[in-house]
């Protein structure tokens, strides 16, 4: 059997001496879709934090192609298209201007590519507006688009459905589909169906007095 | 050489503290009190500085033991940020208000001693400036460790600041004493370790060993207390 | 200790103000902390 | 485009949206320095004898009150965790946030210093040697600005916190630049002070990046 493409092992993360959640391991091939479900607070974000590498994990590997992305840090960043809950976007930057630049800060050129991701994404009457001028959906329709427009090969997204309305959604599984079509994988952290074949892994409430926090007792 | 790496578990070294501090703190409440003795009944008079010199037996060792803690939090700051010791924060943060109490011993020794052989109680020399400095480090160094909502955040970031505070007190001190020359007429008096003769030497290291053990006695009494206060932390967070 | 002798004691005061006080606040520090780990029954008497 | 440039005129395009920030900071400079004339007395010998530190320390509070907004717009909009992801080191985003911010402070407040100096009765080649002490020892301050801007990233009372961290390590600084032209009214050259300037802006450019870019690390976790 073929191992798959990422993997993860015995992953944990502590924030403020609690476990947020502890030996989650799971394995992710081209094409696959994770959906990252649970309660607020089950760690949903902060795993995807911990995958990117922008949380140092308590305990436990994340590889790629069977190398442990700690080794080579700015190469995993390289692979990967984060949407946080925050959008990344310059409010007083245009559209356009926050999409190439947030490309070019990839170390990629958006070409003609950026015509697609404006369709896409239904923003090419927006695109010359200057984003803090625009809604929470115009917004995460915006960042969605950045994401389409990276060409990496993870996507890491959380909750990538929050203030879209139906046609939006319906964009977003679009190119997420063909994403997935392209041989690319996707994590989403989600409260909502998706809306597109894949698999889900719940996060639940993990016994936190289990190991000992720093400056526990046991030694 | 004793192996002391055993005391990098945070609760190990708090049962070490608890064991040591008692006889800590006797051993050092007999070293104050025989060093004071000394220090106004046994030694002479300086010929130059007249008894203010008496001043002296606080003064130095707190300005030497308050440019060894910025050292310390520099080294706690890297065994933090290298090898993540938990140990090395809460030391951190107990020890910096230590280093910033006798910082401010150093300074205000220094001004008393000034306003007779000065006639005034500051003057901006070049120790005494650079000491200042030091001590708005430490004040910010200990702001930092306090100013975040996660205990973690203000470790660490107070960790890099003392890291980079380390690397520019030469720097300072070598500036400051440039300025100094520059401003300073050189015919005064120096706020400095008197001439060393053995009468005065003895009191001296004397007072600089107590001082030293009172130093340590602290840090190891407030880390004991930041280790118990993180458990509590800890607890709330669990609960 | 004839001429000066109020300098040499008020830096004498001085030190000892702000050594002292910070033992005490520390031993202060110490004490509340560990009562209120005992009263969430965390602290173990020996 | 690499990574740094793009960032660098990134920076810049958003200051020129806003300009008003700038000139809010030139006029800090300027309104704070005419204040001491007001309140010391307009006698031009002292004047002139004051102007090099007092235009100094001036230049130093302008920079660092812009300093505090350098990350923390960034990290309140998300665009701080796409610099962290970003496939290129981290050290070269905090040197372009830093070049950034030095070219819109650090260097119209170098030129606009001389003609401030003229005003406070220094002449000769007082004012000129002022810019060029200003220009060669600004760039430190937006170093060690941006590292005190990137520890106190999400503190309470980051403003205040900020000048305590950063003000005792400007100090060198200060005292170069302002001593370089004391040294010139005392018949002596400005280039040894000159060189050490550049001596410290060195220093800071070989250390700061690395702190920084370490600071944002634990300010992203």
């Amino acid at each position: 059997m073929v191992p798959p493409l990422l993997e993860v092992t015995g992953l944990a993360c502590r924030r403020g001496g609690r476990l947020v959640f502890d030996r989650v391991s799971f394995g992710l091939g081209a094409g696959e879709l994770l959906a990252l479900t649970g309660r607020n607070g089950s760690g949903k974000t902060s795993l995807l934090r911990a995958l990117a590498g922008l949380t140092p994990p308590e305990a436990g590997t994340v590889s790629w192609r069977g190398v442990d992305v700690a080794k080579d840090p700015e190469t995993w960043r390289g692979r990967l298209a984060w949407l946080g809950h925050l959008e990344g976007l310059k409010g007083d930057l245009t559209v356009i201007e926050n999409l190439l630049i947030a490309e070019r800060l990839r170390g990629g050129e958006a070409g003609d590519r950026l015509d697609g991701a404006l369709l896409a994404f239904d923003l090419n009457a927006l695109a010359a507006r200057e984003v803090r001028t625009l809604s929470a959906g115009q917004r995460r329709r915006t960042a969605l688009a950045r994401i389409a427009l990276s060409q990496a090969p993870l996507w890491l997204l959380d909750e990538p459905l929050n203030a879209l309305d139906a046609p939006a959604q319906a964009a977003f599984r679009t190119a997420l589909q063909s994403h997935l079509a392209a041989g690319g994988l996707a994590i989403a952290a989600t409260h909502a169906e998706l809306g597109v074949e894949g698999r889900s892994l719940e996060l639940g409430p993990t016994l936190s007095s289990t190991s000992p926090p720093p400056g526990g007792e046991e030694g | 050489m004793v192996d002391l790496h055993f005391l990098a578990n945070p609760a190990r070294f708090r049962r070490f503290s608890q064991r040591v501090l008692p006889s800590l703190g006797f051993a050092t409440a007999l070293m104050l009190a025989v060093g004071f003795y000394m220090a106004f009944f046994v030694a002479p008079a300086d010929y130059q500085q007249g008894d203010t010199v008496r001043i002296m037996f606080l003064h130095v060792p707190a300005a030497w033991l308050s440019m060894a803690g910025y050292a310390l939090l520099a080294g706690l700051g890297a065994s933090l940020l290298v090898w993540r010791h938990p140990l090395a924060a809460l030391m951190a943060r107990a020890a910096a208000p230590v280093g910033a109490s006798f910082a401010a011993v150093c300074l205000l020794t220094g001004s008393l001693w000034g306003r007779p052989m000065w006639g005034t109680y500051w003057v901006w020399d070049a120790r005494l400036t650079s000491m200042l400095l030091l001590f708005f480090l430490y004040l910010g160094h200990i702001a930092l460790s306090r100013a975040y909502d996660s205990p973690e955040r203000g470790d660490r970031a107070s960790a890099i600041l003392a890291l980079v505070g380390v690397i520019n007190l030469p720097i300072i001190k070598f500036s400051v004493d440039w300025w100094n020359t520059l401003h300073q007429p050189a015919s005064i008096t120096r706020l400095d370790a008197p001439a060393i003769h053995n009468s005065i030497l003895v009191p001296l290291l004397w007072m600089a060993v107590s001082l030293l053990m009172l130093f340590v006695l602290l840090v190891l009494l407030r880390t004991e207390t930041e280790i118990d206060r993180r458990r509590l932390e800890n607890a709330e967070a669990a609960a | 200790m004839s001429n000066h002798a109020a300098y040499i004691l008020a830096a004498y005061l001085v030190a000892a103000a702000i050594l002292g006080g910070l033992v005490i606040a520390s031993l202060g520090a110490r004490n509340r902390v560990r009562r209120e780990l005992a009263a969430r029954g965390l602290e173990k008497r020996r | 485009m690499n990574g740094f440039t793009t960032l660098l005129m990134r920076d810049l395009r958003l200051v020129l949206r806003r300009p008003g920030d700038v000139g809010v900071v030139l006029a800090f400079f300027v309104v704070a320095t005419v204040l001491f004339p007001l309140g010391i007395g307009p006698e031009t010998n002292v004047l002139a004898r004051i102007a090099a530190g007092v235009l100094w320390c001036a230049a130093l509070f302008a920079a660092l009150l812009s300093l505090d907004r350098l990350f923390a717009a960034d990290y309140e909009d998300g665009t701080l965790d796409l610099l962290l992801l970003a496939p290129w080191p981290l050290e070269l985003a905090a040197l372009a946030k830093c070049a950034a911010h030095w070219i819109v402070t650090g260097l119209p407040l170098s030129l606009l210093a001389p003609v401030l100096g003229i005003a406070f009765g220094l002449d000769g080649p007082s004012p000129l040697a002022l810019g060029v002490t200003l220009l060669v020892g600004t760039p430190t301050l937006s170093l060690i600005g941006g590292l005190a801007a990137a520890l106190t990233l999400g503190a309470r009372k980051s403003g205040a916190l900020l000048a305590l961290l950063a003000l005792p390590l400007c100090v060198p600084t200060l005292i170069f630049g302002a001593g370089a032209i004391e040294a010139l009214a005392a018949g002596e050259g400005i280039v040894t002070h000159v060189a050490i300037l550049a001596a410290l802006a060195l220093v800071a450019l070989a250390t700061t990046p690395w702190a920084i870019a370490a600071a944002l690390r634990q300010a992203g976790e």
